[in-house]
């Protein structure tokens, strides 16, 4: 029966008033000291719940190759990836606490219900330990909170949105990726340099929370330094032909437009901006110039030769130099043929933290695993020396500024880096963004 | 303004597409009283057309590099397009071009996709009930996108515009207003006018034609028509082969303003549906009239001064008016009585 | 079904549903569907198709919009817990009062036009309710990421009550009985066959009678001496009842409401399952909408590594062979068979799911009777009805 | 007295005047024919009766009380029933089916939200359903769709679905066009059996055979006027009615 969804303390109180009666057949199914789906097999089951219909269906895939690549290697096959230049040296590639990983996956359609119902049959019907995947926040909040209702431990993949460490934050889920106050606050001294104090900025935001929290935080990144901003538009999610929004941009005085899109809206605005002549433009005697807060390259690809010298900024990037990244890159492509994604990265890497923090803390219990991962401070995952915040399980590390390659020598090489922010100027204290984590709960 | 003159060209080019979308769709419905959910897939189809024709004409030769390396330590593969090597600048010509290339290609292509649907399918279908026909060409249409995504994967895959469009018109100037104030990307003043162009088309046939005036004919009274001995079905699976071609050029040159994805169909295909109703079920000239509309309503309801009265109204504009026009004329704009009322 | 059934034959069909569902958490084990979550969305979709069917399957007015209702029955349920108590039956009368007024409003508009104009009519409010779900309206809804609770919810009744939740994210449970898991499906089931049965008595009674009359000929109604309209309206608020209730029951065994809920996919999709499984017939819709929960879940979670387990007695060429063949419709390819499904089903079953049966039904009839040497005539009850043109 | 009493309608479709100050009266407890040569409007009149039509101007009276501005099925419910010139009936239900709405009609009127007693718990109805199916001759087929019904059968079985209902004024609009000459006579042996039973009638109706068998009254209309109206035998000798009949040589 449901071990895992009752969680005890609530169960003795609503016991109760209730009385004890009905509920008892529950209590009797659930084992004294256990915790949600412990493993008791010679494998551990992780849950890679990732969209693989929709729009980011190929970022999806990405992610699922990324995760059996790390599956690969925590189970001592492979040439070992990341593993070899990981500082932390606790994962002997004999799987996790002597267990063989195995994993399920599933289909989040990009939809939160959906995404729920997959991890829900990973966690009630395959018994996964831990759900990790993702490629957008809603549905990354959505699995956050169910996962901690069910007492396991979620593993966001790509979600940039503050509210998934910020005000949704839940003790059972961590995040590797960045967010947008860190894009911000990265893109804020490179606009500075590269556009001068002086600008007049003209936002188009997608109109959804995602978009909303990304033109904050560049409104006031750009605002510090002097910035105006002339308008911030809401265009609606999935729009398709942006012309109506911005036409309006090309007479408006402003020479900055900031494209608050991401996936299919970004590929579109940027695609039209950059068709009515946005690029080339001439406004207050300044270049005109496009930024795109978010990048990802896979969708970059989708707009062509359109992202050449538009500024953004992104969690990794597969041209980087250090150890780590080389290690990835070379495991990722050695096995695909080409170079992983920064989603194929950030959930790489999430897979590989998990087993790591698990295997430090010699058990699954959400608990320990998260005491394990708290302040823990780890290097040569590719984004340098790197610390999971306790405060907010939000991870800190430099943030990689980026722009459309001018001249690109493959299809995959579209962007290059043009700054690494150092984190500690994209730190935040974690009350910024509010929210409560709560106490971890390990169900059953 | 300059700004208004600017939104009713956006409102015009969307339009445009709005149109050929629903012009198709509006054929099908008034001669074969079927409800077509794979419309949209034709529309997306088309669109592939183009990517299809730009990665056969950019086929590439691969050469490896031994001497240098990618990251993950196999050779680098200097890739050039056979086109080119083999055409030099013709090739890269042929490339620069291959948008509008591709609608040599698409005409024969999208006419025999769409006899073979009408013939394969929807012929079976002319007299089960609208239901039966929304699930199987929906399913088709889920097929269809399926198997284009195992083809060409999920992201959108950019089909830029042949240089020579790229640039900017200024508009403005050429109507004797100040220059400079509406300058409009030449691509879409393109797509505009092969909008009216192909309107103008279908019409011309429809009217000029005798196969044309059978057609019109089955429109209005499809028994009456069969009885004077005329093989009425065979002329409809020409009519949804034109209509497959309307939709599918309509993909084709929206490419450079639209990175085709596989899903684009799905986007379109509600929209359609309300253009044609709004139009009027089986009024060709109705559903025209209600792309150009929906597209010029939208683009005045997406500005600053509008947004800032009714916020959020650019959201809901076009299921707005649809509703009011259904509710003051229950027909649509130019609807005829008791077509699919049942 | 056939429409003249006995009392007897009705309570048969009840009591068989209603032991076919209680047993199916051992029932759908084999098949890999017997776990709570999937189990809840089987009754609660179930809910919904069956409440789509009293409008499309008995009037014919195809209503592109329903899942709007699905929505709002959610955002109540969820809004009921945050305000008041985490009580679900509380939350579940508000859902489908809530749902009720709402296909009140859309219905009154709607109803005003018939056939394609009625779906685009219901199809253009429902889209508008969405757009503003996910964006104007997010201080109600809270947009994409969708409503959730929080420590800090006011439930007035609950605090009245004493209850306190302490420092955890409450979920709803019924006098201690929490409404996820399995207690959660039972809970579901239970209203299921409710629903169940109301749908029956409807499909009985001269109501249902009135409404399949509206589908076959509503200008002789009239001259009848019927009012279509508020014929029709009821059957829309019924259904659109139907829908708020099960989406308060999503809201009950998992307390988020999210706008995509709302969306024309989400209306198509129950449209589909009816006629999946067969407009207009009882268990039709039900049976739809299983098939397309579990393609959904299940089908959607092969993987290759799956796919060669299952496929692991073969030679190992035979078996990669297999795996690559059969990855093309599973797991990220599930969209693709869910497709070509719909078109089997219709092409070769009109009358959906439903038909499949009554044939296999009417065979094994023929079979047992053949030595009578009487050929069967076809009976003209369990013909599926063909809808007016 | 006059059950149905009609004065000065008229009815124009854009140029066409349709109607041209029609005057009727039809006693309660008679059968009143109306006949007239093609696009005489005659369909025409009887649709201002049952609300499909709104006259121009004019007042139509029944029982004393005005249909204008009634919804079909309001005039339904006080008591006007309709055969159609094509049946209109419910195709994809049964007989019984069919004749059992109007009779719940009837009883409940035009809405009542009866959704929890089952159809076949209603003995009542359903023993005057079948009756009237025993009237008409169709008992036997009670359980066939009506689609699968003959035309013959179809119009008898909306007669069915008018005679359930008792109404006090019965419209038949050509009840036996298309009909062989034995099941006209069937036709109007059961017409003339509803007569006796003191139902008030108005048929239009071509063939002379059926009027004259029938008819206690009969209105001649020509161009949307009535030219004459009196009992059969007159009729037959009027000048003005061979006149519209073009030498009305059937007469």
């Amino acid at each position: 029966m449901s071990k895992f969804t009752i969680s005890r303390r609530g169960l003795l109180k609503s016991t109760a008033i209730a009385g004890v009666g009905i509920a008892a057949p529950t209590i009797l199914t659930s084992r004294a000291w256990g915790y949600t789906n412990e493993p008791t097999g010679g494998t551990v089951t992780f849950g890679f719940n990732v969209p693989q219909t929709g729009a980011y269906a190929d970022e999806g895939a990405d992610e699922l190759r990324a995760y059996q690549l790390a599956v690969e290697h925590i189970n001592g096959e492979g040439d070992g990836g990341m593993l070899n230049t990981f500082s932390s040296k606790a994962l002997r590639g004999n799987g996790v606490n002597g267990k063989k990983v195995v994993f399920v996956t599933g289909d989040t359609q990009t939809k939160s219900d959906a995404a729920r119902a997959s991890a829900k049959r990973m966690i009630e019907k395959d018994g996964a330990v831990m759900i990790t995947g993702g490629s957008s926040s809603g549905v990354a909040i959505a699995v956050q909170g169910l996962c901690q209702d069910a007492g396991v431990i979620f593993m966001a993949g790509l979600t940039h949105s503050n509210d998934t460490t910020g005000k949704d934050k839940r003790a059972n889920g961590f995040r590797h990726f960045f967010n947008t106050e860190m894009s911000g606050a990265a893109l804020g001294p490179v606009l500075e340099k590269e556009f001068g104090k002086d600008r007049v900025a003209y936002h188009l935001t997608a109109d959804y929370t995602w978009g909303w929290s990304q033109e904050g935080s560049i409104k006031k990144y750009s605002e510090q330094l002097g910035w105006q901003t002339q308008a911030a538009v809401r265009t609606p999610l999935g729009a398709g032909d942006f012309s109506q929004y911005i036409t309006p941009v090309l007479n408006s005085g402003a020479d900055v437009l900031v494209l608050n899109h991401y996936g299919r809206d970004m590929v579109n605005s940027l695609t039209q901006a950059v068709q009515f002549g946005l690029r080339d433009k001439q406004v207050n005697g300044k270049d005109f110039a496009i930024v795109v807060p978010l990048y990802s390259r896979l969708m970059a690809q989708g707009a062509g030769e359109n992202v050449k010298g538009i500024y953004g900024s992104t969690n990794w990037h597969w041209s980087l130099q250090d150890e780590g990244s080389k290690a990835f890159v070379s495991s990722f492509g050695k096995k695909y043929g080409f170079p992983p994604s920064q989603a194929a990265h950030t959930t790489y890497c999430q897979a590989l933290l998990y087993a790591d923090a698990a295997q430090r803390a010699g058990t699954f219990r959400p608990s320990g695993v998260g005491a394990a991962m708290e302040g823990f401070k780890f290097d040569g995952l590719g984004n340098g020396p790197t610390e999971y915040r306790a405060d907010d399980h939000q991870c800190f590390k430099d943030v990689l500024v980026v722009k459309g390659k001018e001249n690109p020598t493959s299809k995959f090489d579209v962007l290059e880096v043009v700054e690494i922010t150092p984190r500690a100027q994209v730190e935040y204290p974690a009350s910024l963004l509010g929210g409560e984590l709560g106490p971890y709960n390990d169900g059953a | 303004m300059d700004d208004i003159l600017l939104q009713i060209l956006n409102g015009l080019d969307k339009g445009g597409a709005y149109a050929l979308i629903a012009l198709g769709l509006t054929i099908i419905f008034g001669t074969l009283g079927v409800v077509n959910f794979a419309h949209g897939a034709l529309f997306m189809l088309g669109a592939f057309c183009a990517v299809a024709v730009k990665s056969l004409l950019g086929f590439e030769k691969v050469v490896l590099d031994p001497t240098k390396l990618t990251a993950w330590g196999t050779p680098v593969e200097i890739r050039t397009p056979y086109i080119e090597a083999w055409f030099g600048d013709f090739g890269t010509q042929m490339l620069n071009f291959s948008v509008p290339v591709s609608i040599i290609i698409a005409i024969p292509v999208m006419l025999l996709v769409g006899i073979i649907m009408e013939r394969g399918l929807i012929r079976h279908f002319y007299k089960r009930p609208h239901a039966e026909q929304i699930l199987v060409t929906f399913g088709l249409a889920i097929v269809l996108q399926e198997i284009v995504k195992s083809q060409f994967g999920a992201n959108p895959i950019p089909q830029p515009a042949p240089e020579i469009a790229k640039g900017m018109v200024d508009f403005g100037a050429m109507i004797g207003l100040q220059a400079g104030g509406v300058v409009y990307p030449a691509w879409r003043l393109i797509y505009f006018l092969f909008s009216l162009l192909v309107i103008g088309a279908v019409f011309s046939f429809l009217q000029f034609t005798t196969f044309g005036m059978v057609v019109r004919a089955g429109m209005a009274d499809r028994e009456t028509v069969g009885l004077l001995g005329i093989d009425i079905d065979r002329r409809f699976t020409i009519v949804f082969g034109i209509a497959a071609v309307v939709a599918g050029l309509a993909g084709v040159m929206y490419t450079p303003i639209l990175s085709p994805d596989y899903h684009m169909g799905m986007d379109f295909l509600v929209l359609s549906f309300v253009v044609v109703v709004v139009g009027g079920m089986g009024s060709l000239p109705g559903a025209v009239v209600a792309g150009f509309l929906l597209g010029i309503v939208q683009s005045f309801a997406s500005m600053n001064e509008v947004k800032a009265i009714i916020p959020g109204i650019d959201q809901i504009i076009i299921y707005l008016i649809a509703v009011v026009i259904l509710l003051v004329r229950p027909r649509g704009l130019m609807g005829r009585k008791g077509v699919m009322e049942q | 079904m056939g429409r003249n059934t006995t009392p007897k034959q009705d309570w048969m069909l009840l009591i068989g549903f209603s032991v076919v569902l209680l047993a199916a958490p051992f029932l759908l084990t084999p098949v890999g569907a017997g776990y709570p979550d999937l189990l809840q969305k089987f009754a609660i979709f179930g809910i919904f198709a069956l409440g789509f069917n009293i409008l499309f399957g008995l009037t014919g007015y195809l209503s592109f919009g329903h899942a709007a209702f699905l929505g709002v029955g959610s955002y109540a349920a969820v809004w009921t817990f945050k305000l008041f108590s985490m009580n679900p039956i509380l939350a579940l009368i508000v859902a489908t009062v809530i749902g009720g007024l709402f296909s009140v409003i859309i219905g009154f508009v709607s109803l005003r036009r018939s056939g394609i104009y009625f779906s685009i009519l219901t199809l253009a409010l429902a889209q508008m309710s969405y757009n503003m779900a996910y964006s104007v309206a997010t201080p109600i809804t809270n947009g994409e990421t969708g409503l959730q609770l929080a420590q800090s919810d006011p439930r007035i009744l609950d605090v009245a009550f004493g209850r306190d939740y302490g420092a955890v994210l409450p979920s709803s449970d019924l006098f201690g009985i929490h409404m996820n898991g399995y207690p959660g499906f039972y809970f579901c089931a239970v209203i299921f066959i409710a629903c169940f049965f109301l749908s029956m008595r409807i499909f009985r009674s001269p109501f249902g009678m009135m409404l399949r009359a509206v589908k076959s000929n509503q200008n002789r109604m009239s001259y009848t001496g019927l009012n279509v309209r508020p014929y029709t309206l009821a059957a829309f608020v019924i259904s659109g009842m139907y829908a708020g209730l099960a989406g308060g029951l999503m809201a009950v065994t998992d307390p988020l409401a999210g706008a995509e809920r709302m969306q024309w996919t989400a209306s198509g999709e129950v449209v589909l399952m009816t006629i999946l499984g067969g407009a207009g017939t009882l268990l039709g819709p039900v049976i739809g909408a299983g098939v397309i929960k579990y393609f959904e879940n299940i089908f959607s979670a092969f993987n290759e590594g799956v796919l060669t387990q299952l496929f692991d007695f073969l030679p190992a060429f035979l078996q990669h062979a297999m795996v690559s063949v059969s990855s093309l419709f599973v797991g990220e390819g599930w969209h693709l068979t869910l497709g070509a499904l719909f078109m089997v089903i219709v092409i070769f079953l009109p009358g959906g799911l439903m038909e499949g049966f009554n044939r296999i039904r009417s065979l094994v009839a023929r079979l047992l009777r053949r030595d009578t040497e009487e050929p069967e005539k076809p009976d003209p009850i369990e013909r599926v009805p063909e809808p007016a043109e | 007295m006059s059950i149905l009493s009609v004065e000065n309608v008229n009815k124009n479709f854009g140029g066409l005047r349709a109607l041209n100050n029609v005057n009727l009266e039809v006693e309660a407890g008679t059968v009143h024919a109306i006949i007239g040569p093609n696009g005489a409007g005659k369909s025409t009149l009887l649709n201002c009766f049952v609300g499909r039509l709104e006259p121009d101007t004019g007042t139509v009276l029944f029982d004393g009380q005005s249909l204008l501005g009634l919804k079909p099925h309001q005039i339904n419910q006080t008591g006007v029933s309709r055969v159609f010139q094509t049946p209109e009936i419910f195709d994809d239900m049964t007989l019984l089916e069919n004749v059992t709405i109007p009779a719940l009609a009837k009883r409940d009127g035009s809405f009542r939200l009866n959704a929890w007693k089952a159809v076949r718990g209603e003995t009542e109805i359903h023993e005057a359903a079948h009756e009237c199916l025993a009237d008409v001759g169709l008992a036997e087929k009670s359980q066939e769709l009506a689609r699968q019904l003959s035309r013959g059968d179809k119009r008898r079985l909306e007669l069915a679905m008018c005679l359930v209902q008792d109404p006090k004024l019965l419209l038949l609009d050509e009840p036996t066009a298309g009909m062989s000459r034995a099941d006209t006579n069937n036709t109007i042996d059961l017409m003339r059996r509803i007569a006796d039973q003191g139902v008030t009638m108005v048929v239009i109706e071509h063939d002379m055979h059926v009027v004259f068998s029938l008819a206690e009254k009969i209105s001649v209309l020509a161009q949307g006027t009535v030219i004459a109206e009196d009992v059969p035998e007159r009729i037959k000798g009027d000048a003005r009615v061979q006149e519209a009949y073009l030498g009305g040589a059937h007469l």
